[in-house]
């Protein structure tokens, strides 16, 4: 931890500055072979512990074999069809649940009767489990596209909203006070004062809320199966209990991960880019 | 075009009641914020409890009959609470708060690290994004075969999931912390224990309590999802077997206990965060 | 028990007022088809390639990973018919969810499915189960309800027993660490338990439930009115294929490899299910009977009502 | 509490004048750009009440510059922000050109005290100083030659692209004022504008207040604590007591204009106000 | 108040330090408390680097009082920063009691330019304040009494139930003076530590710097903006120049002691004094 150590002697000012500035690109290139670093640790802790006899290796197979396997499960039309369907209902899930929660966060992060008034409802849906739903959102929607978004987007909706609303009572009083000082309008001050403020907030939620998407996208198509989907492909392998399905199983859940991988990199480097004077700004360490 | 002035002397007014309990005019606000909650939620099951009896459907039992056999259910036998209040919902309910308690705890310790030092952030983003990524669901599994299927694997299990979202949320909010506040520690030769708890986590904390807010509800998803396999007792057995008998009734009465408990969890954690945050509300509700 | 005859003889059916429909003029063509993708749905398959479309019909299959999840999309309409065991179809019954059973699918049969152990866990016969954990894949699925009865014909407390849910892929990593002790098995997981070194300790399909219907395909009755004709094609499809798999072992051998990607060598070593091609309301009854002397049912239940008569002819005219 | 005012009672705030008036009129002397009328402010309630500022009533007439004094935490930013609407008086009212303040008023802007947190931290320098005018059915160019004009007066040019936290605190402070000084004001607050600037480039932004306020016909309040800066930019200059404030003495400067920092400084005149009003404060707002 | 400076410091700093010397031990005087030698310091890299100090020499000898005076955005901040060991210098090091310093000094205290931000908004105003001693081996009613004085001494008795957000700029302001001084500092670093405090409050916070420094034996670098401030709390002046900050001028200030806000201010010497920085400051770093 840094709290021990004094300044580190080279990095005054902190992460990247955001737009404008070029990246540095030494930073960036540490960054990165710090984090390949960090990846090739972890590959190599579970190479090692699948390797150590202490499971059946026909149960946990080396991750070495994992991912080889789901390096040529890209070769499978199939699979790569598989990919693509929850990749789509990943993102107009995440797109429809930030459509209405961050504009609602707001809302219930601005007015303290609609945040009262809303809560009990908001409380009370919170909890239950997306995917207790299923059977009822099958019922009514059927197994298509539809059901699995409706269920996403009620599982993705939570932390983005209440990211939101976080974020929205952090905005410096300061600031809002200045906007109104110059005539900015209500629907301006928080436009232009209390979104972009509570924007990291609202990324981290984003952020929590992909992963979370992403899990209820397989998961509910483990569940309820249909056409398509990583989700389905693990339950139509799972159907035999064979090394070599198993194996496809457990590479199809690495390729959900690496999906989410890459996602979520995706997003980081948006924030970064774009909320970048979060970190910087207030001097993070 | 602003906001109607008056009400920011309102507000601040009420921020100052709130700072200091047992003001005058604490047992309306009471009131007023029980009918904030109740008024609404009222409307909601009138109209449900109108809409089945208008259009039955064995999917959609009505409200009453949902509470009713919830009541049931949990409460009544020799004793005050039936069996299955003790075998399936309190199981539940231990393995939640033990996996949630080791989840948080852990997301708070790596979060921080990770906010605190940007070598560690870019060693571990990766990591972290790619194990998080995987579905839990998927997982399960493969805690079944490396832990057994025990209350211990289904807590780990638990904490597992929950560490992310606590985890995300403190390395984001110790990360922004803004830096002469940091620097205020380092200058007086703050402890570094100290200069963690008493500036580092109290400055996170806003974001930390987003953080375990999100948690809580995940953590009672995956208690939930834990209990879907490999179960022979706790309220996602009870469920799954609702939905494997079709016991509609049985199943939304389920869905009700949990969010009932998830209600009850928020409001333990509302209480927390009243008293931890009063500091960031109040500073906060100045304008 | 109520009696009655079985088959194409759809006489003795209470169902009978429903007037068999005419399988060559389906009401609606394009149908669904769901079940678990399994040995249990290659009919389901082989209809959906050949059998159909001599009826007009386009079946489109898909397939779910429970069977509750198959008979709500068939309430939902997404799926005319849906393959599912008679207990999920009492249960739904019970739940008020008007289903009918249109079509047989398979009846136990010897060696397709046992509850198998390994020898580290001690487990030889239904005595020693008691205290142990077994995992029955799902607690209202056929091999739980037959197990319970089993034991309590025997005399044993099935309650003493730790029943537990866990999906087929990981039921022989369980068994191999000790997280379960004894598991129903079908099908390639039976194939890897044996593997490990498993045992049978009591299979599902001998003795005396060799012959019991075991999956039938359901429709929800509401359907089944609107559309008889469409029920007798889907019923006729089903039956062809179910007929045909029975009949030819290298048909059967071949729709298993191409239906499950298994290697030629699996598909030979496979025993075949006991398909059928009529349904046979007894057996079928027997479901409910078996049902209520497990412990499972608190009542006596009559399925004669919820089994739809087979049409007369599936030949064209 | 927004329409509740009853100052018909006393009319004129400093001299007491007309004792009727129709509703809806300012008190005071017609014209007047700001009319604070009977003015206090209380934060808080119940114990931790904190009476800020008592019964003030003075009126600032168009294109006077005004500055506030007074002791630390008398209520001189409470004052500010009332006049701004961003806080609404617990007793009396504040009318700002004929029109009772009942939220921000038209054509103000306000350099804030805690300038640091005033600036968005997101926003490059130009962008935090185009901020206020960037909705305003301005040009592009002209919205950018107001910008760089402003950076320019308050010596930032260069400085376009940098973020607010990679500028000193002097620097902040005066992107704050070039914020103030592009969106062209009738009305400007200023709050310890030129507290973190040193001695030099002070005397530059004092010269360019006077200077704009001549070209633009500002009405300009500001709150010093350099009780020369107080004289040598003000046509008057109000004292305020300790908490909760009062208006100890309403001082006029008549000090030949345009103003000089060499000859107003060494003016007689200048050296008698400036001791004056440092013995009012040293007196603790008791007058003298 | 007690006995007058140690006015030995003839190491001429500004010279450079002796040609040899042990390796790990300090250049310059020894026994100095400060020794910045030969430090440089630029922001960030590449196109946005900012070469903030530029080859910056002196000392300060125990129980002075230094202060720092130059241009907005000179780098003043910088300095003191480095002098603390937040910031590594790009260039040269930094000193203090004759250690190398590789981290922050033992025995310093910070009063920093952005003070609404260093207090914790989560602390009384008693508890920021009792923040740096909480952790120490004092006993409680000791820390307790630290505390009380400090409040006292810095006019906000009374306000220690208070939050920051409830309290005025210039008070926040001195709680931040009055957290430094509970801490009895060997080394204090102020930067612009009276920049919002009204001209009385501030005579006396001046006179409570100089006691304060008598009664403690305090070494005081201080940033100002106020040219007569610079002059007659010091022992030294500093004059840094446009950035790069460099030194301009190193100035003796050699007044009676014990300062008087009445008759040091009058002294010719020290009108003399003041008029040459000013001078210095106006020519924009250039010596004249
Ligand atoms: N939000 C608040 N809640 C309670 N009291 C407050 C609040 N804001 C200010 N005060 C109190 O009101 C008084 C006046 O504050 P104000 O900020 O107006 O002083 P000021 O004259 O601007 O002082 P300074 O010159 O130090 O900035 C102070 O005593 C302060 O403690
Ligand atoms: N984090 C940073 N990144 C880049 N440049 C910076 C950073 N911090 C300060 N600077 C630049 O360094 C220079 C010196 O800043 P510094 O804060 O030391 O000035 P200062 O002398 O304290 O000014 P002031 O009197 O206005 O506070 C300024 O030009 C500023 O723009
Ligand atoms: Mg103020
Ligand atoms: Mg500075």
């Amino acid at each position: 931890m840094a709290i021990a150590t004094p300044a580190p002697p080279a990095p005054t000012t902190g992460p990247t500055p955001p737009r404008a500035q070029k990246p540095r690109s030494t930073a960036r290139r540490n960054a990165v072979l710090r984090g390949l670093a960090g990846v090739v640790g972890l590959i190599l802790l579970l190479e090692i512990v699948s390797r150590s006899g202490l499971v059946n290796t026909n149960f946990l197979p080396p991750f070495s074999s994992v991912l080889w396997k789901a390096i040529t499960l890209w070769g499978d039309e199939v699979f790569r069809a598989d990919v693509l369907s929850t990749l789509l209902t990943y993102v107009y899930g995440m797109l429809i649940a930030c459509a209405i929660a961050i504009p609602v966060g707001v809302v219930l992060g601005m007015f303290r009767p609609a945040y009262r008034g809303a809560r009990a409802i908001v409380e009370l849906m919170r909890p239950i489990p997306p995917v207790a739903l299923v059977p009822l959102v099958l019922l009514v929607l059927g197994a298509g596209l539809e059901m699995k978004l409706v269920i996403v987007v009620f599982a993705a909706i939570w932390p983005i909203m209440f990211n939101t609303l976080y974020g929205v009572h952090d905005v410096d009083p300061y600031a809002k006070e200045m906007a109104r000082s110059f005539g900015v309008s209500r629907f301006g001050v928080i436009r232009r004062v209390v979104i972009p403020s509570a924007a990291p907030f609202v990324v981290t939620g984003i952020r929590i809320a992909s992963s979370i998407a992403l899990i209820v996208v397989i998961t509910v198509e483990l569940i309820a199966g249909g056409a398509q989907g990583i989700g389905a492909f693990i339950s139509r392998e799972r159907a035999f209990s064979d090394a070599e399905s198993y194996l496809a199983v457990l590479a199809a859940t690495v390729t959900a991960g690496l999906l989410g991988l890459v996602i979520n990199l995706g997003i980081g480097w948006l924030e970064r880019r774009f909320f970048g004077w979060d970190a910087t700004a207030r001097g993070g360490a | 075009m602003t906001v109607a002035p008056e009400k920011n002397t309102r507000k601040s007014e009420r921020a100052e009641r709130a700072a200091r309990p047992g003001r005058p005019g604490r047992g309306r606000g009471v009131l007023v914020a029980l009918g904030y909650f109740f008024i609404p939620l009222a409307v909601l099951v009138v109209l449900w409890q109108i809409a089945t009896t208008v259009a039955p459907s064995p999917f959609f039992p009505p409200p009453v009959d949902i509470a009713e056999n919830l009541v049931k259910l949990l409460f009544g036998g020799d004793a005050v609470f039936t069996e299955v209040f003790y075998n399936d919902f309190l199981a539940t309910v231990g393995r939640m708060l033990a996996g949630y308690a080791i989840g948080a705890a852990w997301g708070i310790v790596v979060g921080t690290a990770m906010g605190l030092s940007q070598g560690s952030r870019e060693t571990v983003t990766p990591i972290v994004e790619f194990l998080r990524s995987i579905p839990a669901t998927a997982t399960l599994p493969l805690f079944i075969i490396l832990l057994g299927g025990g209350d211990d694997m289904r807590i780990i299990f638990i904490a597992y999931g929950v560490s992310w979202f606590v985890l995300i949320n403190t390395a984001s909010g110790v990360g922004s912390i803004h830096r002469t506040m940091l620097d205020l520690g380092k200058v007086f030769k703050i402890s570094p224990a100290r200069r963690l708890f008493s500036i580092v986590l109290p400055a996170a904390s806003p974001k930390i309590f987003a953080g375990l807010r999100i948690a809580s509800t995940a953590a009672l998803l995956l208690a939930i999802v834990s209990e879907f396999i490999l179960a022979s007792n706790g309220i996602g057995f009870q469920l799954i077997q609702a939905q494997g008998r079709f016991q509609l009734l049985n199943m939304w009465s389920w869905m009700l206990a949990l969010a009932i408990l998830g209600l009850l969890i928020n409001f333990v954690l509302d209480a927390v965060e009243n008293r931890v945050l009063s500091w960031h509300k109040l500073s906060r509700q100045k304008i | 028990s109520s009696g009655g005859s079985s088959g194409g003889d759809s006489g003795g059916s209470v169902a009978d007022e429903v007037a068999p429909g005419d399988p060559f003029a389906p009401e609606t063509t394009d149908v669904s088809l769901t079940g678990i993708k399994g040995p249990g749905t290659i009919p389901l398959q082989t209809a959906a390639d050949e059998f159909g479309a001599e009826y007009g019909l386009t079946i489109e299959p898909y397939f779910v990973d429970n069977s509750g999840v198959a008979v709500t999309s068939v309430i939902s309409g997404d799926a005319a018919a849906a393959n599912t065991s008679y207990f999920g179809v009492i249960d739904a019954i019970q739940q008020g969810l008007d289903l009918v059973v249109i079509a047989e699918g398979w009846a136990s049969s010897p060696l397709t499915s046992s509850l198998e152990a390994l020898p580290s866990s001690g487990i030889t016969e239904l005595a020693d189960l008691e205290g142990k954990t077994v995992n029955v894949i799902s607690l209202s699925s056929s091999h739980a309800i037959k197990l319970r009865d089993a034991m309590l014909k025997e005399g044993l407390d099935p309650d003493a027993v730790d029943w537990v849910e866990l999906p087929y892929g990981e039921v022989a990593a369980a068994l191999e660490q000790g997280t379960i002790d004894a598991s129903s098995a079908v099908g390639p997981t039976l194939a890897a338990v044996r593997a490990l070194g498993g045992v049978s300790v009591f299979d599902y399909g001998a003795g005396d439930y060799e012959g019991m219907a075991e999956s039938g395909w359901v429709a929800s009755r509401e359907f089944a009115e609107a559309n008889p004709n469409t029920i007798a094609a889907i019923q006729c499809s089903l039956f062809d294929a179910q007929g045909a798999l029975v009949e030819d072992r290298a048909y059967f051998e071949e729709q298993f490899s191409a239906f499950l990607g298994a290697p030629p060598a699996v598909a030979a070593a496979e025993v075949m299910l006991d398909y059928q091609s009529e349904n046979r309301l007894d057996e079928i009854q027997r479901n409910a009977d078996v049902y209520f002397e497990s412990g499972r049912l608190t009542e006596e239940f009559d399925l004669t009502e919820y089994v739809l008569p087979a049409p007369e002819s599936c030949d064209a005219a | 509490m927004t329409d509740s005012l009853p100052t018909t009672s006393a009319g004129a705030p400093t001299q007491g004048a007309a004792p009727t008036r129709p509703a809806g009129t300012a008190p005071g002397t017609p014209g007047a750009a700001v009319v604070v009328d009977h003015v206090s402010h209380t934060y808080g309630r119940g114990d931790t009440a904190h009476h800020a500022i008592h019964d003030l009533n003075f009126e600032v007439m168009p294109k006077e510059c005004v500055s506030i004094v007074g002791p630390s935490g008398a209520g001189k930013t409470t004052l500010l922000r009332t006049l701004a609407g961003l806080l609404q008086p617990s007793e009396g009212a504040v009318w700002v050109n004929g029109k009772k303040n009942t939220g921000v008023p038209d054509g103000m802007a306000m350099v804030f005290q805690d300038y640091s947190r005033s600036l968005l931290p997101w926003l490059s320098v130009e962008r935090n100083v185009a901020f206020p005018i960037a909705g305003s059915s301005l040009s592009k160019p002209e919205r950018k030659a107001l910008v760089d004009e402003s950076l320019e007066a308050v010596g930032l040019k260069g400085f376009e692209k940098r973020y607010p936290w990679q500028l000193s605190g002097g620097m902040q402070q005066r992107v704050a004022i070039a914020r103030a000084l592009a969106y062209r004001p009738k009305l400007m607050l200023m709050d310890e504008p030129f507290a973190s600037v040193d001695a030099q480039t002070r005397e530059g932004l004092e010269d360019l207040v006077l200077s704009i306020r001549d070209r633009y016909d500002m009405t300009i309040l500001f709150v010093t604590h350099d009780i020369d800066e107080s004289v040598y930019l003000a046509n008057r200059v109000l004292v305020l007591s300790r908490p909760p404030a009062t208006l100890v003495e309403d001082i006029r400067v008549e000090l030949a204009e345009p103003r000089d920092q060499i000859t107003t400084r060494e003016d007689p005149a200048f050296i008698h106000l400036r001791g004056h009003v440092a013995r009012l404060i040293h007196s603790g707002g008791e007058p003298v």
